[in-house]
């Protein structure tokens, strides 16, 4: 696997699980094991290769773009199917691969209601193409397209799979990020016709000198921003993600947190600032200030939470909002921060979903004043693995979730492109302001673990069986828990391969 | 001044048609009456292949009234192709529903005969003649269920609101006459060329430009001559809704293309914004009546209003200039158009006749009775999801190239008000997504009613429906198949 | 004022009194005849602008075909008499659309031809026509006569009873009915499963 | 002969023609008032040829008229012939009756 | 130093072996004999001998230069790394040995004091964990890696506050424990940030320790950097540190069981803040504001803290309050140029502090409760106990030649020598620290005279006592037995035999630390004039030479500022201790007469009838006889004990808890009103309310299609008259 031939790789990556999908049409709609066995073999094999590519990846140019495809596609338009992979996508493609995969795992023997297992498993692998190739396309249209192809089958997986309200969550679902995902095209469109390249390559696109006068730039990534912002999602545009949440499915809510939501904050550092520095400059603060409410915010609306789902999900707006910090600091450590909160949030927040679904498996209520304690005394290991992954999310140092927070906040007491000198007491308040926001996270956490793990356990399971944690989940949690522990001992897992990229990047918008 | 027959092949083949299939309808008798339907669809392919046989050229007719170019031979064949999906769709319909077989086909076809000379058409004569030649076969069909009074009903509307508009059409072609002596398109941009470069345009010319459009405005449905639309979908044979709102609508949009880019051009400086906000206008009336709606036909013909104003959009955007830039936007204008009938006639017709196959001796047709189709039915309730989000405009469906298409049109060059057509255009899609995504919710998240009767939606309307959906989903991965076709498209000589 | 212009005054006035006759009259005939009248006048109209040939095929297609051919309508449809029963509740609708657009179209013509006059009428002759006819117009003078037979299809197929024709009950159709204004979207279209939207016609 | 003169007939006989397509509850007498509307744009095409442009050799004008008529004849067919089915099916013509679909 | 020794370079070990220690415990602890205490206990004796070693090097090493070694951890963008380094000299040695031996007394005294509880095996990996991430902190070469140790203390802090987790008080403690310090964290690491802020132009690695001093000293920083990073710094500090305001959560803390309370709260990682000053004391040393800022704060807290023990009948918040104070004394003396003096009372402190606790529990073994009314006459049943928690009192009063006199003698002389340079802070340290010292003295007496004098009062006197000890403080009763619950398994009816020593696993710790209390003073005292002596061996990252660079301005503007320009104490370095004997003469006076006192009200006693531990008017009149009666003191002290101690307390219970209360209940409502109100009702109503408006627009909408044509027809023609005026109008 030569990193500078073998575009194939990426195409296979991609292709895989759409063949996998189809080829599991044919199997036979009785014999539900072997529908469930054949998704992991699936997604395993898709894993393995994409391991294999990992391991194969040219980690001393991780600032160029490897195992490129670039072919024609509509040439009416120009678009073409440009695939590649560099020190930034990398992490997230990788992430794409795994995550599907354990919950190909977990759902054999956590099979949603209503079943349907072809139906369900098929339409993560599509999802899963369309949140991979997101990562891979260098190519606008190319981008859209998986961009857009995510929500489809996300759709039916909260509508089909979900919780109560599930319709009402997927189409709210869908409405949002469609709407501005359309603006997002259209912002697309303009640089297309405005760069005079007639070129939807984003490397192109980046390398190109200003496109636009500065008012272009700023409207078109106005567009931009809407469809990023959505997907990220952003304070105000968040309210589609706790409903989307807390019905989703267990494993759709693991990708909708662990990858998904990845596509807006690698949208706005792929395309949105490299395209449009401009743009990007004028509107940093907005997103600094934007994001700081979305973290303040976030905190204080999981303190009003009782259903332990939706405080997770609100989380992430929290811990999004770093990230968006990150980005707003518009410097080489701010990026880093935010691509490492990026995959941090990925990983725990997913882990975090997992674990709420396995107690509503246990428990059938996501209530926590129903719950009321004493899980650490029921299952003891359950409790624990809780107490773990909260505590990563609260941002813990020596364990992922800290080191984006960390990082975000560093970068943006010195904001790049100069926007010290014009912003530098805005930035220094948003720092102060973030900081604050991880006290209210601790605070929200701490209360989650206290109204969940500790006590006694009341009267109305202490006579209840329930099962701790089970070897399929053990199985299909192992390797989040150990990338949590991993990441925040060896940031540089992550810092390290995107070092280069993030420097290219930089570069390309002038920084 | 010979005649180019080869030029007007593929209307002569269509007339033949007609013609046989009146006659073989005369001589067969009882169930062979429907093998009157792969009779027209073989004329159909005969007139295909000599459309095919001009691919490419370029010729002019009839004293200049008649072109062929690619414009005109790209609508010419999605007319065609449009044809034999209807008659795919129509074979089991009427053949089971005992109506007058033969004529329908013929009506059918003659009204296809108006539409393929649309296009071609350079005379305001002649386009007067064809547009007139797709109506009024298309009052009749709308009638042809004949003990029904919706039927009934909804062909008078029709004919009522068709002749008002083509009365109001008429007044408008005579003052331009009046203006410019000349009925020829090319002829009638010169002299107003001349006019507006003397600075004497009469508002009363812009008013007869309006009343021009306004004809076509009611084929294509736009507000506020939509009104028909709905009330005769619904009541129409759904094969006759089918046609109606995918083919006659396209014909509308060819004979506004000719004559807005071709006739009127220089003054589009005008009646560019004008439509521009008719086109917003009908897209968000179209949403939101839609949004309402408890019959999925009416559902859809709503849908297809909105649709209409998400293709007239790059009508918002026509340059009056002669500049590169100039020709650059409006070229792009058109092709879009085009790029968006064809999709939308892919999808539409599926559309149409996933509910045909619904309603087959079930006679379902609201969208309630769509509970659980995904159970009943997984094929049909498939190829709807499809159609309904290629509607809307997801990917990986021909819908999304389509919409971006439009998009593409409108930002050619990045103007304030192309950007609010652009915005006009987002929310809306957004809008639309509320009820297809409300049908498709039905199908898939719904129990099916316990009592619900199976469908048999018959062979070959599942093998049309599969293979639009396939096309719509080919299309959405490889638009290119299609975009390379549109994207060559131009006016012929123009002046 | 010339004397042309003077016989069109009468000529258009009988015209525009008598078409104004036609769609307010209250007798079904007479409204029928007063149609006759005006496309009579509009003949009268056409011969002071010179245009003979015109004239006749007004006088042969119109007078003697179009104007018995709505009496025929008349007679058949058995239609009511008398103001309440020709007149729907648009009159004031009516009255203020048709009134502006005169208004309107009037103000623009006199801005846009109201200082044209000219002093000889003239025009193509009837021989200039025919050729004219077949020379230029040979196509949708064809296109015509498929639009005819199809108008003749059509009409037959519409007015003719039975035979091939389905009978007196129709497919079943379910259609919904306006008489339900609470319907607020997507929740109801769930429940319109019962039935209770739907109404099975027969 | 001034022009103005047969385009305001015309225009009038239009406007006429509209009202009498929104007024007229009998079906037939909407039909006839269409036929006022169509034969009004005739005098237009007339008035325009004979006046402003005699000398047009292909008779533009005049052959629109004519084909106008052509047409209006087909339209008129047509049209009576839906009445009729109409009638047939509810033993009315009224048109303002004409309301089983709405919404 | 020119080539460090393989030791040195190996110091990595003593962190790493707790680490592995506590991975090891968690994998394996439960299935060994001894649950996993075994391999706590090894590893972290296996580090006290390293750190042992490592101290005598660096000690014996005269002037050593500091050793650094880092590997560049993670890049963190712009060219900026990382590093995961250790930094290795005398401070952190002393910190090395204090931590890694402390530790390793409170691990031996668990496997006894901790036997039968059933999270035994959690609980030592807990302890290895704790042991770890402080000793991690202590090894950092940079302010982050700092942090992260910082961060892990906290939460290994917050695991074993909340170590019996059952009841609901203990949760509430440590999340309060846990949260107060994260509050402070965000100063911290805010302050982190601006300080590496500040480095940007010049290295890679801003973090970096040393580069930053450097970058100090000579200079290079702003002063705008040095004053808002070490202020926001010294946030982080007063969380941790215990310092007032932020040290409500630490006699909350005490919900623990009490070796946590020994090693977490009294010897470790309460001090993690005036490490962390000391650290970058040259820093801080370039801004007057940010010493005066310190001092102050330090000063508040070493008195009213003081004061707060007074009322306490809690033996260990009696402890927490001393920590408290004993801490304020360490950031006072930063505060007013006492490095040496802070980092030897951080030093000495550790152990006796340590050993009072594990004294404490010792006690609190034998009589199942933690309140000293609860006590008495223990000294025959524990003769072990006894005199290691006197020696542990004394040091703590400062009773001569103790290690806790000679490094509080430090501190007041060090507070004198600032007064000497003009600083009002100097003087405040130098007269509140001995009044502090009396209080000191009086509560720990009071403490020692209740619990090992008079009669045994046992469980069966304990009612009797135990309201009034309540109503004087009853905060106190809080945690009072719950830590004991372990002991409801054992037999019933050990509650009311006699109380007994404990075991030798418990009080030999006890004894060694009794020794280290009395030993390790002598070589930061008079006695150690000669290098090596303590200063010498913390004091080498913190050149010798440099002059606190304000002191010059200050007498360039003609401050007043007397002595700026040769005196030694213009150095940041005092030099070696020398004895000053009218301090000791003074001190010693405090020490007695604070006795004295004490012996006056508890000599014999808790009597039935207690003057002293009721509240009302009866007592005030009792005291202010006292008050007129004998030693000169005492008109001050009275009044000061019930009034501003009261007052103090109310302070403390009321308007700071209130405060921290409050913004608990503040944020509970902001947090329900943003959800309910904003974000389900504007934000989310909002969208929905659009979607809603289109339902409406659409029902309108449809009154338009009424299914009548000729209204059709009728609209038609009216869009087509507005549609010409607006084409007229456009043109």
């Amino acid at each position: 696997m030569d990193p500078n031939t073998a575009g194939w790789v990426l195409i296979a990556a991609l292709a895989l699980p759409l063949v996998g999908a189809a080829l599991m049409l044919l199997l036979p709609n009785d014999d539900e094991e072997r529908i469930k066995r054949f998704a992991v073999l699936v997604t395993g094999v898709s894993f393995a290769l994409v391991t294999a590519m990992t391991v194969a990846f040219d980690y001393s140019r991780s600032g160029e773009l490897q195992f490129v495809t670039n072919v024609a596609w509509i040439d009416a338009i120009n678009a073409r199917f440009h695939l590649g992979i560099d020190g930034i996508s990398l992490p997230l493609f990788f992430l794409s691969f795994l995550l599907p995969f354990l919950s190909a795992i977990y759902t054999t023997k956590h099979l949603p209601e209503p079943g349907k297992p072809k139906a369900f498993l098929g339409l993560m692998l599509l999802l899963q193409t369309g949140m991979a190739g997101t990562f891979v396309a260098f190519d606008l249209i190319l981008f859209f397209i998986f961009f857009e192809l995510v929500l489809v089958p996300m759709f039916f997986m909260i509508g089909m799979w979900g919780g109560p309200r599930r319709e009402y969550a997927s189409v709210k679902f869908f409405l949002y990020t469609l709407f501005g995902s359309i603006f997002m095209l259209v912002s697309f469109l303009a640089v297309y016709f405005q760069s005079g390249l007639r070129s939807w390559d984003i490397v192109e696109l980046s390398n190109a000198s200003m496109i636009g006068s500065t008012t272009f730039q700023t409207w078109a990534f106005l567009g931009m921003f809407l469809g990023f912002a959505i997907k990220v999602p952003m304070w105000p545009f968040h309210t589609w993600l706790p409903d989307a949440h807390t019905e989703a499915p267990t494993v759709g809510s693991v990708l909708l947190a662990g990858v998904l939501l990845k596509i807006g904050t690698y949208g706005f550092i792929r395309i949105a600032l490299p395209i449009l520095p401009e743009g990007a400059l004028r509107f940093a603060p907005v997103i600094g200030v934007l994001a700081v409410i979305g973290i303040i915010y976030g905190s204080l609306c999981c303190l009003a939470q009782t259903d332990i789902k939706r405080l997770i999900a609100f989380s992430s707006v929290g811990h999004m909002g770093f990230v968006m910090l990150g980005i707003a600091a518009m410097n080489e450590a701010g990026i880093q921060a935010a691509l490492f909160g990026n995959i941090a949030h990925g990983v725990i927040t997913g882990m975090l979903f997992f674990l709420a679904g396995s107690l509503h498996d246990r428990y059938h209520t996501r209530d926590m004043n129903i719950i009321g304690g004493g899980m650490l005394m029921k299952i003891p290991r359950y409790g624990v693995l809780l107490t773990y992954v909260s505590v990563a999310s609260l941002g813990l140092p020596g364990l992922a979730g800290f080191w984006g927070e960390f990082g975000a906040m560093w970068a943006a007491i010195n904001p790049g492109l100069g926007l010290a000198d014009s912003y530098g007491g805005l930035y220094l308040g948003l720092v102060i302001f973030a900081a604050i926001g991880t006290v209210l996270t601790a605070g929200y956490f701490l209360w989650m673990l206290q109204r969940v793990n500790l006590g006694t356990p009341p009267e109305k399971w202490a006579n209840e069986e329930l099962a701790d944690v089970t070897r399929i989940e053990w199985i299909a949690w192992t390797p989040l828990l150990v990338l949590v522990l991993a990441l925040g001992i060896f940031p540089r897992l992550v810092f390290g391969v995107q070092d280069a990229a993030v420097t290219v990047l930089l570069r390309s918008m002038g920084g | 001044m010979p005649i180019d027959f080869l030029a007007i092949a593929p209307e002569i083949a269509l007339a033949v048609t007609a013609l046989v299939v009146l006659a073989a309808d005369l001589s067969l008798r009882g169930s062979a009456k429907q093998l009157v339907n792969p009779l027209a669809a073989i004329g159909t392919l005969v007139a295909l292949y000599f459309v095919a046989r001009l691919w490419g050229d370029e010729r002019t007719t009839f004293a200049g009234t008649f072109v062929i170019d690619s414009f005109a031979l790209a609508f010419k064949a999605l007319f065609l192709l449009v044809l034999l999906a209807v008659l795919g769709i129509s074979w089991r319909f009427f053949a089971e529903g005992r109506y007058f077989q033969g004529e329908y086909y013929f009506l059918l076809v003659t009204a296809f005969i108006g539409m393929l000379l649309m296009p071609s058409a350079r005379d305001l004569l002649l386009l007067f003649v064809a547009l007139e030649t797709v109506s009024v076969p298309a009052f009749v069909m709308v009638g042809l269920r004949k003990r029904d009074l919706y039927s009934s009903e909804a062909a008078l509307k029709f004919f009522l609101i068709g002749v008002l508009s083509v009365a109001l059409m008429l007044l408008g072609m005579s003052f331009v006459y009046g203006f410019t002596g000349v009925t020829g398109l090319d002829a009638i941009a010169a002299a107003i060329g001349g006019l507006v470069a003397a600075g004497t345009v009469e508002p009363l010319l812009l008013a007869a430009v309006l009343l021009i459009i306004v004809g076509f405005g009611f084929k294509i449905s736009a507000v506020p001559f939509h009104f028909w639309a709905p009330d005769t979908y619904a009541g129409s044979p759904m094969p006759v809704t089918a046609m109606l709102a995918v083919a006659s609508k396209a014909a509308g949009f060819a004979g506004l293309a000719i004559v807005s880019f071709i006739a009127f051009q220089p003054l589009a400086d005008v009646w560019a914004p004008i439509l521009g906000v008719v086109a917003i206008i009908t897209m968000t009336v179209g949403n939101l009546g839609a949004l309402q709606q408890r019959d999925l036909i009416r559902l859809l013909a709503f849908s297809s209003v909105a649709q209409a104003g998400y293709i007239l959009l790059p009508f918002g955007v026509a340059r009056g200039g002669s500049g590169m830039l100039d020709a650059a936007v409006n070229a792009g204008a058109f092709r879009a158009v085009l790029f968006y009938l064809a999709a939308y006639a892919v999808m539409n017709i599926g559309a149409f006749g996933v509910a045909i196959g619904v309603s087959r001796r079930t006679g379902l047709r609201a969208i309630g009775d769509y509970a659980g189709l995904g159970a009943r039915s997984p094929m049909l309730a498939a190829a709807m999801t499809v159609f309904m989000l290629s509607l809307g405009g997801a990917p990986l469906t021909v819908g999304l190239w389509a919409k971006f298409a439009i998009l593409e049109a409108l930002t050619v060059d990045v103007t304030t008000f192309g950007l609010v057509l652009a915005g006009a255009l987002v929310i809306n899609s957004v809008i639309a997504f509320f009820y297809y995504l409300k049908v498709i919710r039905l199908m898939w998240m719904v129990e099916p009613a316990a009592d619900a009767p199976a469908l048999q939606p018959g062979a070959n309307l599942t093998l049309v429906v599969a293979s639009l959906a396939a096309a719509t989903l080919v299309l959405g991965v490889l638009p290119g198949l299609l975009s390379d076709a549109t994207s060559i498209v131009t006016f012929a000589a123009v002046r | 004022m010339t004397g042309l212009d003077l016989i069109f005054a009468v000529v258009g006035l009988i015209t525009a009194a008598a078409a104004i006759k036609t769609v307010t009259s209250t007798n079904l005939v007479h409204a029928a005849l007063f149609l006759a009248v005006t496309l009579a006048g509009i003949a009268g109209v056409f011969l002071v602008l010179s245009a003979d040939f015109l004239a006749l095929v007004q006088l042969v297609v119109y007078v003697g075909a179009v104007a018995v051919l709505f009496l025929f309508g008349l007679m058949l449809t058995r239609a009511p008499i008398g103001r309440e029963a020709l007149d729907s509740d648009h009159r004031g609708l009516a009255l203020g659309v048709s009134g502006a657009l005169f208004v309107l179209l009037s103000g623009l013509i006199i801005a846009a031809f109201g200082d044209v006059r000219v002093d000889t009428v003239g025009g193509p002759r009837t021989a200039d026509i025919g050729l004219a006819l077949f020379r230029d117009w040979v196509l949708p003078f064809e296109v015509l006569s498929m639009l005819l037979l199809a108008a003749l299809v059509g009409a037959i197929v519409l007015s003719r009873r039975e035979d091939g024709e389905s009978g007196e009950v129709e497919d079943v159709t379910r259609i919904l009915l306006a008489d339900d204004p609470d319907l607020d979207g997507v929740d109801d279209a769930d429940a319109s499963a019962d039935g209770a939207a739907g109404e099975v016609r027969a | 002969m001034s022009l103005v003169g047969p385009l305001l007939l015309a225009t009038l006989l239009f406007s006429v023609g509209v009202y009498g397509l929104i007024a007229r509850r009998n079906a037939v007498l909407v039909l006839i008032s269409v036929e006022l509307m169509l034969n009004a744009v005739n005098i237009n095409l007339v008035a325009f040829q004979n006046l402003l442009f005699p000398t047009d050799v292909s008779a533009s004008g005049h052959m629109f008229a004519l084909f106008i008529i052509g047409v209006a004849a087909a339209e008129v067919g047509v049209g009576l012939a839906i009445v009729f089915n109409l009638f047939r099916n509810r033993a009315s013509v009224d048109v303002d009756r004409v309301d089983a679909m709405r919404w | 130093m020119t080539e460090p020794s393989l030791l040195i370079q190996s110091a990595w070990l003593i962190p790493a072996l707790p680490l592995a220690s506590a991975a090891a415990i968690a994998a394996f602890g439960r299935r060994l004999p001894w649950h996993g205490a075994e391999i706590g206990i090894g590893a972290i004796l296996t580090s006290l001998l390293i750190a042992i070693a490592i101290a005598w090097e660096t000690f014996t090493t005269v002037d050593p230069a500091p050793y650094e070694a880092a590997y560049a951890w993670s890049p963190l963008g712009g060219g900026f790394v990382l590093e995961l380094g250790m930094l290795i000299d005398g401070l952190t040695a002393m910190m090395f040995l204090l931590v890694t031996l402390v530790s390793s007394m409170v691990q031996i005294y668990s496997r006894e004091y901790m036997h039968g509880e059933k999270r035994f095996t959690y609980y030592y990996a807990m302890l290895s964990l704790f042991t770890f991430s402080m000793l991690f902190l202590v090894i950092a070469n940079n302010t982050l890696q700092a942090v992260v140790g910082w961060e892990l203390v906290g939460l290994c802090s917050f695991l074993l506050i909340g170590f019996y987790w059952e009841d609901k008080s203990n949760q509430d403690a440590a999340n309060k424990a846990f949260l107060t310090t994260k509050f402070g964290d965000v100063g911290l690491i805010v302050g982190v940030i601006v300080l590496s802020a500040g480095m940007f132009g010049l290295t890679d690695t801003p973090f970096n320790f040393l580069q930053t001093i450097d970058a100090a000293v000579a200079g290079e920083l702003s002063t705008a950097t040095i004053v808002l990073g070490m202020l926001l710094i010294f946030v982080g500090c007063i969380s941790k540190s215990g310092q007032m305001p932020l040290h409500v959560w630490l006699p909350d803390a005490m919900a623990g069981p009490t070796p946590v309370s020994a090693l977490i709260h009294a010897a470790t990682m309460v001090t993690a803040g005036v490490f962390l000053l000391a650290r970058l004391f040259p820093v801080l040393a370039q801004s007057a504001t940010v010493m005066a800022v310190i001092a102050v704060v330090g000063v508040i807290t070493l008195f009213f803290g003081g004061l707060l023990a007074l009322v306490q009948d809690d033996i260990k918040k009696i402890l927490a309050y001393s920590t408290i104070s004993q801490l304020g004394y360490m950031v006072a003396a930063i505060g007013v140029g006492g490095y040496t003096a802070s980092v030897f009372h951080l030093f000495t402190h550790g152990f006796f502090k340590a050993l009072l606790f594990l004294g404490a529990g010792s006690l609190i073994h034998a009589v199942h409760s933690n309140n000293i009314s609860d006590m008495g006459g223990l000294r025959r049943f524990m003769p072990h106990t006894f005199w290691t928690f006197t020696i542990g009192s004394l040091a703590l009063a400062g009773f001569p030649l103790t290690a806790g006199f000679f490094s509080k003698d430090e501190i007041l002389v060090a507070g004198d020598l600032w007064a000497v340079n003009g600083f009002a802070t100097g003087t405040a340290v130098y007269w509140v620290g001995l009044a502090a010292a009396f209080v000191t003295t009086f509560y720990m007496a009071r403490a020692w005279f209740l619990i090992f004098m008079g009669e045994h009062r046992g469980a069966g006197h304990a009612d009797a006592h135990g309201h009034d000890a309540h109503d004087d403080d009853a905060r106190t009763r809080t945690t009072r037995t719950t830590h004991d619950a372990h002991d409801d398994h054992a037999d019933h009816g050990a509650h009311h035999a006699d109380p007994h020593e404990s075991g030798r696993q418990i009080t030999v710790p006890l004894m060694i630390l009794a020794v280290l209390s009395i030993a390790v003073g002598l070589i930061g005292s008079p006695f150690a004039q000669e290098k090596p002596n303590f200063e010498s061996w913390t004091s080498t990252t913190v050149i010798a030479e440099t002059t606190y660079p304000f002191l010059a301005e200050y007498a360039a503007a003609g401050t007043g500022i007397a002595a700026a320009a040769a005196e030694p104490s213009a150095k940041i370095l005092h030099g070696p201790p020398t004895w000053h004997l009218d301090l000791l003469l003074i001190v010693l006076v405090v020490f007695s007469s604070a006795v004295a006192l004490a012996w006056r009200f508890y000599g014999r006693g808790l009597p039935a009838q207690d003057p002293m531990m009721r509240m009302g008017g009866l007592t005030r009149v009792l005291v202010a006889k006292y008050g007129f009666d004998s030693f000169g003191y005492r008109f001050i002290v009275v009044p000061v004990r019930d009034r501003m101690s009261a007052w103090a307390t109310r302070i403390s219970n009321d308007v700071i808890d209130g405060a921290v209360a409050g913004i608990g209940t503040t944020t509970m409502r902001l947090a329900r009103t943003t959800y309910t109100v904003v974000d389900q009702r504007i934000i989310d109503g909002g969208v929905n309310g659009a979607a809603f408006s289109a339902a409406w627009w659409s029902a309108r909408l449809r009154r338009i299609q009424s299914g009548d044509v000729q209204r059709y027809a009728g609209a038609l023609v009216a869009g087509v008259i507005l549609l010409v005026l607006a084409f007229v109008a456009v043109r």
